[in-house]
């Protein structure tokens, strides 16, 4: 099809589901006048029943905790796949090429943020379940911690940080254990990823039952699910350095 | 529904309107992270402060890195 | 609660992660085992799953939240023997292709069998699903899985760009499922099928209604590749290895249509009157089937070939999905087992063949097949079965089809789908009578050739001991065909269907608890005319593979017209089949806008 | 007025698919993907929102106050993930194309046809 055929087809597609989409707008109640049952229900009964201050760490890793073991296994399988997708074949399997850094100075600066950022990551996952954050979104910090160590040394010490056995084992265990601990439930003779553990009291770090566990265990997996991806991309970027430098 | 809301959400819409039409990659890449910020301000706006740090550490960490080395890798041989 | 109905999900998915975290410091042969090991633990509990539903529902409650007053605050699974048997089926097609590939995929170690797993327990959790946005988890697991997996051969074009637009189509496709969740929840407040089902029915349905469920139809039919939704199917399951296109065209496209089954029934069948959208959705699922069938007849690539053959197939089951009865229901059912299981074992002996002789096309193996008769027996008898020959299941579920459809007034509706089923099975005929008989020309100027480049299956050397090849291959076909003869098979497809279509039981069943008594199974016997288009279709297609062999013998002035008639419809098609992604993107939108626009016609 | 949030949900929708159609680059196709999911986060969280609602989060506030739905907001997180697993994925299939066969455009990384 011709680049014309193919944008007068979508111009007359686009037209259509255009008005199928404000056709149903004019269903929807307006905004800010939603009364779904199931979100207020759960605003109501989670910060009693759950002990958990944050309802939507209460949906992600209890009331909806399926899903969430779903989406954990979507970032481990897509990660996976990264790694098939990017393997090289054996024969140009380069050595890691050194990409010095500049300045010690700057090294310094690098590790020293590292840290910080380290700090906040571990603190955005221990309260995801009190305040705003969680495993996810502290696990991609955690990440950005070690990413930072690369950007400001170099590629290699990044690679010795985290060898690939030793993340394939953090990303493993991570996914793993969200199972596990559904599976525990199982066994004492409940449901799936039934809560486990006394609920204590909400907005304290040791409430929620078993939502720190399935948190931590989310946070393990997704940082190693980025240290990983990370890994794969700057890999692709240290043979383009690599082949710069030796013209074949 | 409030002016903040009604502004950020037409910034949103013209942001997207930016990210569709450009095609120079490196630009490419700061108008997409422009407007993903654009996102985290409207997801603050609505009321949704961990869909919004989601989107955030998505925006300034993951998403940048991976298209950078594609970026790269696409001008590798030029 | 039954303490199996978590156990397909969670066995794959905990197998995939243990072998990711200490499969490097295991032998090499750790992974593989444990990943068949998981699928044939799986594979028997979905088995036993089927039998424990028999009798009603089980519902599962993840994490214990029962629902209350009738809002569901979890995640259930539902299961049935319908969705436990497709379970079984993506089990045992996942042990066939992980049995096929052993040793195939030494190149990426782990990574393979930990990509499989992942795809079975994506796929039982889909199959499974009684949530909305469950459902689109489970989709979103198995389509990632897919995508990687399908793009194996990374140094070859066609594999990345039968990924990439596999991956784009797709995933836009999810998009409009997220849509029509986010339009059913703002009306409904609910994600649990059957609740959105009660909260719906009774209502006229509106513009919301309609387009939500044009929207999620839409979206799984992407992923099913019924036309015009199609056109990333023939691209990606041409490129993806043998062992995955087992999966991928064995039951991950009908896994779609299954969904698009239980949704309308649980949750729009209370609103939508099955009288007013069934011309809509047969209308897709003939044009689907023909369109399928012609573009299976003008492949010589065996893959891209069982590509369009799927395709074909799964028009067929949306006929019998789309009639919006029990008994076509039922037939649906019984089509996707059993030619899941069929379609599986074909890829399989193509998987043989191009082990054995480095090539997949029909043209270059004229004849040399006559030294893997194996997999030249499993490819004809899935083939004639494929052309509904009684008394073989695709017989079977056509039987239910054509009797319902004639019950409804729908009696143009089976010969078109005998013709379907004569072009698609035709044609593997047509390969399999010159790959192994050596029949016909050698060289055929209509059919699409290959390019080099797209060939991606790993280049391995090593020998592989032949009973790994043609034990799967064999199995599958022996199974396949062997359902036929379970005793009452269709009176417990009817059975089962039955209970999807109760709308307002199953609900009651799901929300409170409450199920109903267990039904006798209905006797079914095929009626005259189901033997005689079957008969016919399978007589048809041995025709057509004639024809396709030994077209040149024709008279010449008689081709001649032919090729000026066909001519351009075939240039047409072929066109349109361009491989550019911003193509079926567009044709997806146009799917969209056509399919609401056609629904919204017919129901207001 | 009171349906802008939704107007703008599909507006981005089909500014998206408008983008992957006429794309010439696999990494400007790429971000379109992601702009036309981010339509799918507008609308969930605009479906759910609740006027004059606070966050689902119940730490300094008493129980009880009024907040928006948290339910759209954990499918935002979840979809969330989904889009920069399938960018990331089809970013590596996108690296691989220049690598193998020296292209990132799709009309001209064609080689499977009819």
């Amino acid at each position: 099809m011709s680049r014309r055929a193919r944008l007068t087809l979508f111009g007359l597609a686009a037209a259509g589901l255009a008005a199928l989409l404000l056709w149903s707008i004019t269903g929807l109640p307006k905004f800010g006048d939603y009364h779904g049952a199931y979100g207020k229900i759960l605003n109501k009964a989670a910060p009693k029943e759950r002990q958990t201050s944050n309802v939507v760490a209460a949906v992600v890793f209890d009331y909806r905790g399926f899903d969430t073991m779903g989406e954990e296994f979507i970032l481990f399988g897509a990660v996976m796949g990264v790694a098939m997708l990017l393997r090289e074949p054996r024969e140009d399997e380069a050595p890691v090429p050194e990409d010095p850094v500049r300045s010690d100075a700057l090294r310094a600066f690098g590790i020293s943020f590292a840290g910080a950022t380290l700090v906040l990551g571990l603190w955005i996952v221990a309260h995801g379940y009190v305040t705003p954050g969680g495993g996810f979104q502290g696990g991609v910090i955690l990440a950005a911690a070690f990413l930072l160590v690369s950007l400001a040394g170099s590629y290699r010490p990044y690679r010795r940080l985290t060898p690939v056995p030793i993340v394939d084992f953090a990303e493993g265990t991570g996914a793993g254990a969200y199972v596990v601990i559904g599976l525990c439930a199982l066994l004492i003779g409940d449901a799936f990823l039934h809560n486990l553990l006394p609920y204590g009291v909400a907005g304290k770090l040791s409430s929620g039952g078993s939502i720190p566990l399935l948190n931590w265990a989310s946070a393990l997996e997704v940082t190693a699910a980025f240290v990983l991806l990370f890994n794969e991309f700057l890999s692709e970027r240290a043979i383009m350095i690599d082949s710069t430098r030796r013209p074949p | 529904m409030a002016p903040l809301q009604a502004t950020i959400m037409t910034l949103v819409a013209l942001g997207a309107v930016a990210v569709a039409l450009t095609t120079d990659l490196v630009r490419l890449v700061i108008v997409s992270s422009a407007y993903t910020l654009l996102l985290v301000v409207l997801f603050v706006v609505l009321q949704a402060p961990d869909v919004a740090l989601s989107m955030l550490v998505v925006g300034t960490i993951g998403y940048p890195l991976v298209l950078f080395v594609a970026i790269r890798r696409d001008r590798a041989d030029e | 609660m039954d303490v199996l109905v978590p156990l397909p999900v969670a066995i794959p998915l905990l197998s995939a992660a243990v072998v990711t975290a200490i499969g490097h410091w295991c032998g090499r042969r750790f992974d593989d085992l444990i990943a068949i090991g998981a699928t044939a633990a799986t594979l028997v509990i979905s088995l036993l799953l089927v039998f424990r539903s028999n009798e009603h529902e089980l519902v599962y409650w993840f994490g214990g939240w029962r629902p209350r007053d009738g809002v569901a605050l979890g995640i259930s699974f539902t299961v049935d023997p319908g969705s436990a048997a497709v379970a079984t089926l993506v089990s045992t097609l996942a042990l066939a292709a992980l049995v096929f590939s052993w040793r195939y995929f030494d190149e990426v170690g782990k990574l393979f069998p930990v990509l499989m797993l992942l795809f079975v327990g994506a796929m039982c959790g889909f199959a499974l699903a009684g949530d909305l946005f469950n459902l689109f988890v489970w989709f979103e697991l198995m389509s990632v899985v897919a995508y990687a997996l399908t793009g194996y051969g990374v140094e070859h074009a066609g594999p990345l760009e039968g990924a990439i637009n596999f991956a784009v189509t797709n995933t836009v496709g999810s998009f409009c499922i997220l849509f029509g969740i986010g339009f059913l929840y703002a009306r409904t407040g609910a994600l649990n099928l059957a609740q959105i089902g009660e909260a719906l029915a009774g209502h006229r349905a509106d513009g919301l209604v309609i387009v939500a469920f044009t929207l999620l139809v839409g979206g799984f039919m992407t992923k099913a590749g019924a036309v015009p939704f199609h056109f990333w199917l023939s691209d990606a399951y041409a490129v993806a290895p043998i062992p995955v296109c087992i999966l991928l065209a064995g039951v991950m496209s009908d896994l779609g249509l299954h969904a698009v089954g239980r949704i309308y029934w649980t949750a729009f069948s209370g609103t939508l009157s099955a009288g007013d959208i069934r011309p809509v959705l047969v209308g897709f699922g003939l044009v689907t089937a023909i369109v399928g069938g012609f573009m299976c007849f003008l492949q010589r690539d065996l893959k891209r070939m069982l590509a369009f053959a799927t395709i074909s197939n799964i028009g067929s089951v949306l006929v019998g999905i789309a009639l919006l009865t029990r008994s076509g229901l039922a037939g649906s059912i019984v089509y996707l087992n059993t030619n899941g299981l069929l379609r599986g074992a074909a890829f399989v002996a193509v998987g043989i063949l191009v082990r054995r002789f480095k090539s997949g096309d029909e043209l270059d193996l004229r004849g040399r097949g006559r030294r893997a008769p194996i997999a030249g027996a499993v490819l004809v008898a899935a083939a004639l079965a494929l052309a509904l020959l009684p008394p073989f299941g695709p017989f079977l579920a056509n039987a239910l089809v054509v009797d319902s459809a004639i019950a409804l007034g729908y009696g143009w509706v089976p010969p078109l789908l005998a013709l379907a089923a004569v072009l698609s099975a035709g044609t593997i005929l047509r390969a399999a009578g010159r790959i192994f008989g050596g029949l016909g020309a050698g060289e055929d100027p209509l059919l699409s050739h290959e390019p080099e480049e797209s060939q991606a299956e790993p280049d391995d050397d090593r020998r592989v001991s032949p009973p790994l090849m043609w034990i799967p291959a064999g199995a599958l076909a022996v199974v396949g065909l062997g359902l036929a003869f379970v005793p009452e098979l269709a009176g417990h497809a009817l059975r089962d269907a039955g209970r999807v279509v109760d709308r307002s039981s199953h609900a009651r069943e799901v929300l409170g608890g409450v199920a109903p008594p267990a039904a006798p199974i209905p006797p079914y016997s095929p009626s005259a005319t189901a033997y005689a288009y079957g008969i016919a279709s399978a007589g048809g297609a041995l025709a057509f593979a004639a024809f396709g062999l030994y077209r040149r013998r024709l008279p010449i002035s008689l081709r001649r017209a032919a090729a000026r008639a066909a001519a351009g419809p075939v240039a047409g098609l072929k066109e349109l089949h361009s491989g550019v992604v911003g193509d079926y993107v567009a044709w997806l939108t146009a799917g969209v806008a056509l399919l609401g626009g056609l629904v919204a016609v017919v129901v207001r | 007025m009171s349906y802008l949030p939704f107007v703008l949900a599909a507006w981005i929708f089909v500014v998206g698919i408008f983008g992957i159609v006429r794309s010439r680059h696999y990494i400007h196709l790429v971000v379109c993907l992601s702009l036309t999911q981010s339509s799918t986060y507008v609308l969930l969280l605009s479906i759910g929102y609740v006027k004059h609602g606070g966050a689902p989060i119940f730490k300094d506030v008493p129980q009880g106050t009024r907040a928006v739905d948290p339910v759209v907001q954990a499918l935002t997180l979840t979809d969330i993930v989904v889009s920069v697993t399938v960018a990331a994925l089809v970013l590596a299939l996108a690296i691989q194309a220049k690598k193998h066969a020296k292209t990132m455009n799709p009309d001209e990384l064609r080689p499977v046809r009819g």
